[in-house]
């Protein structure tokens, strides 16, 4: 195993947390806008580092290409799914948590 | 018990399942769900059984039988819900009811 | 290679974790959020299998998956969680 | 180490086929609609990881497409037309006595399935001989694309002929194939149509292309570029597809060119569909150029005829297919 390889599941192994983290804001956060938040946060991070790893280990530089167009592809449509939601969600009146 | 087998298993399991919903509950869009379900159960066995080959590749025709498959099934569904929403709009209902409402 | 399965297998397993809020609710959104999660750990998971079985074909998938991610929530946006047509409240479950 | 590698593995497929078979029980037991149609498009997420597992990447592309930009879309759009005047959804068909014997017939049905699948004889190789066998003069190489284009390439000319018939039946059915929006597209969401829809045209072609060599094809290549139509049809104020010259060409030119291709080889060659060997790269990726096209047609006009309702207005005469404004907004 070569040391790119180490480094690349090093980055594999570090994406865990991220989406760990997504899920468990997902299940605990209380309202809408706090869960699009924690949603957020897996697909940026959580992938960014898994295509990260993968760039390392494949080694080759069409395949490192499509990573990237992945990565590019999934933070545009969450950003942009974040935003719709977050409208229609403010257009149904539903009202953001507050410290009780 | 190989992974192939453990695949092909959920598929018949998933098969009984649809089946028995598609039989139980009346609403279309149920049947409709219960039905894919079973289908995606054949589909799985399917491909389950191709994987069953000595060599490291699997065999390929029922890959392409499973493959046409569920793009004929996605519009077998289309279709299934189009006359769904046909009955909703010529009788009002959602249901499948054995007695006749007149 | 196959010991990059198990950070597939803890992706698969959070993301799992996450289809709690799927079951849960309260409103509709919030399961659109926890299938997007799906998706998402799904392509994480589709990227990983590909160094893991060594199929680089997988990649492919991974990119359909992240081209099209958007589109069950755009139809969801505009044709079912519309503001002004308030369709009872088929959200909340009655348990 | 092989042991523990064994155990990624094997600890992988059981928690799939776990989650599989929860989310299937979780989906089909809800009364809740539209939570049963969020859980079946997670649960079709699920099994392209499972048809991946079982080395079908073919068919994990496949679902992929359908799974993310079609199933999706056509059941959210058929709940928003049946749910108008809001009903409950609960409620089982038969009485207690019927439950019992339903349940007794499928657990039966299922035991005996599963004894046979656990007993089924071990696998014979024959068909994956003859198929490796016969790749050489099939035109291509990888052996999905070669059994459906030239060595059953019968079955997939029907099966174009089918979705054809399946389009027919939801126009049949559906008062007109225009979708009209209640509000404009925000300016976000065209900024998303401008980003992905290239980009999804561009990938529908490389799978199309790739199909030659690796997984990938017509079918794949159909379903990204209908996504790709959804996507368009959804965000448009209004989206007729009736004023449109060009949909009723495209929904047939597949089927029209294999049926050529099919004619020309019965005349040069005496069999129906026996492509000369030399050729047979180049008619395959003909026939499929225009499968991608009638495919990715069909699949968007049968969305369009799911969402079209007969509360909207009459088509009118406007020559445009697509609105993205409102029109008092441009005077």
């Amino acid at each position: 195993m070569s040391l790119t390889d180490l480094f690349g599941s090093f980055l594999l192994l570090l994406a865990i947390p991220f989406f760990w983290g997504g899920s468990l804001g997902l299940l605990r956060f209380p309202d809408i806008y706090t869960r699009l938040h924690a949603l957020t946060k897996a697909d940026n991070l959580g992938l960014g580092l898994v295509v990260a790893g993968s760039i390392l280990i494949s080694k080759e530089w069409t395949v490192g290409v499509k990573l990237l167009l992945i990565w590019l592809a999934v933070l545009t449509a969450s950003t942009i799914s974040c935003y719709l939601i977050a409208n229609a969600a403010r257009k149904r009146k539903i009202n953001p948590w507050k410290i009780p | 018990m190989t992974i192939p087998l453990l695949y092909a298993l959920v598929g018949v399991v998933l098969l009984g399942m649809g089946l028995y919903s598609l039989v139980m509950y009346s609403h279309l869009v149920r049947k409709i769900l219960a039905l894919n379900v079973s289908g995606a159960g054949v589909f799985l066995f399917l491909v389950a059984a191709a994987d069953r080959t000595s060599g490291p590749l699997p065999d390929p025709v029922p890959h392409a039988m499973v493959l046409t498959g569920i793009v004929v099934a996605v519009s077998a569904t289309a279709l299934a819900l189009a006359l769904a929403c046909r009955i909703h709009q010529v009788s009002g209902t959602t249901q499948l009811t054995d007695n006749e409402p007149d | 290679m196959n010991y990059y399965l198990w950070p597939a297998l803890f992706i698969l397993i959070s993301v799992v974790v996450g289809l709690v809020r799927i079951l849960r609710g309260p409103t509709a959104a919030d399961r659109m959020m926890a299938a997007q999660l799906f998706g998402t750990g799904g392509v994480a998971i589709l990227l990983i299998l590909a160094q893991a079985m060594q199929m680089p074909s997988l990649v492919d998938v991974a990119l359909i998956y992240a081209l099209l991610a958007a589109i069950t929530m755009v139809v969801f946006v505009r044709c079912q969680w519309r503001s002004h047509e308030n369709t009872g409240e088929m959200e909340d479950e009655s348990h | 180490m092989e042991n523990s590698l064994n155990l990624a593995a094997v600890t992988f497929d059981g928690v799939l086929a776990l989650v599989l078979l929860v989310l299937a029980w979780q989906l089909l037991r809800s009364p809740n609609l539209f939570k049963a149609i969020v859980l079946f498009i997670s649960f079709g997420l699920m099994l392209s990881l499972a048809w991946v597992r079982l080395k079908a990447v073919d068919i994990a592309l496949a679902e992929a497409a359908i799974g993310a930009g079609l199933t999706g879309a056509l059941f959210l759009t058929a709940l928003d037309r049946l749910q108008r005047n809001n009903q409950k959804a609960g409620d089982s068909l038969t009485s207690q006595p019927g439950k019992v014997i339903a349940g007794i017939s499928v657990l039966a049905l299922t035991g005996i399935l599963g004894w046979t699948v656990w007993t089924l004889p071990p696998f014979s190789d024959q068909m994956l001989a003859l198929v490796s066998s016969n790749m050489p003069i099939s035109g291509v190489e990888n052996p999905v694309t070669a059994v459906l284009l030239n060595f059953r390439g019968y079955d997939t000319l029907l099966e174009i002929g089918v979705l054809l018939l399946a389009a027919v039946g939801v126009l049949a059915v559906t008062p007109s194939a225009v979708m009209v929006a209640d509000s404009a597209p925000s300016p976000i969401l065209i900024l998303l149509l401008r980003l992905l829809l290239p980009f999804i045209i561009l990938v529908s072609g490389y799978i199309l292309w790739i199909g030659k060599y690796a997984p990938g094809g017509a079918f794949q290549a159909g379903a990204v570029l209908a996504a790709g139509g959804i996507l368009l049809a959804t965000a448009a104020v209004r989206f007729n597809l009736s004023a449109s010259k060009a949909l009723p060409l495209a929904t047939g030119i597949g089927l029209l060119i294999f049926l050529l291709v099919a004619l020309a080889t019965m005349m040069l060659r005496g069999n129906y569909l026996q492509y000369p060997v030399a050729h047979a790269g180049t008619l395959i990726l003909v026939i499929e150029a225009a499968a991608t096209l009638s495919i990715a047609a069909v699949l968007v006009l049968l969305f369009v005829g799911v969402k079209s309702d007969a509360d909207c207005p009459a088509p009118g005469e406007d020559s445009k297919n697509f609105i993205f404004e409102e029109e008092n907004t441009i005077k």
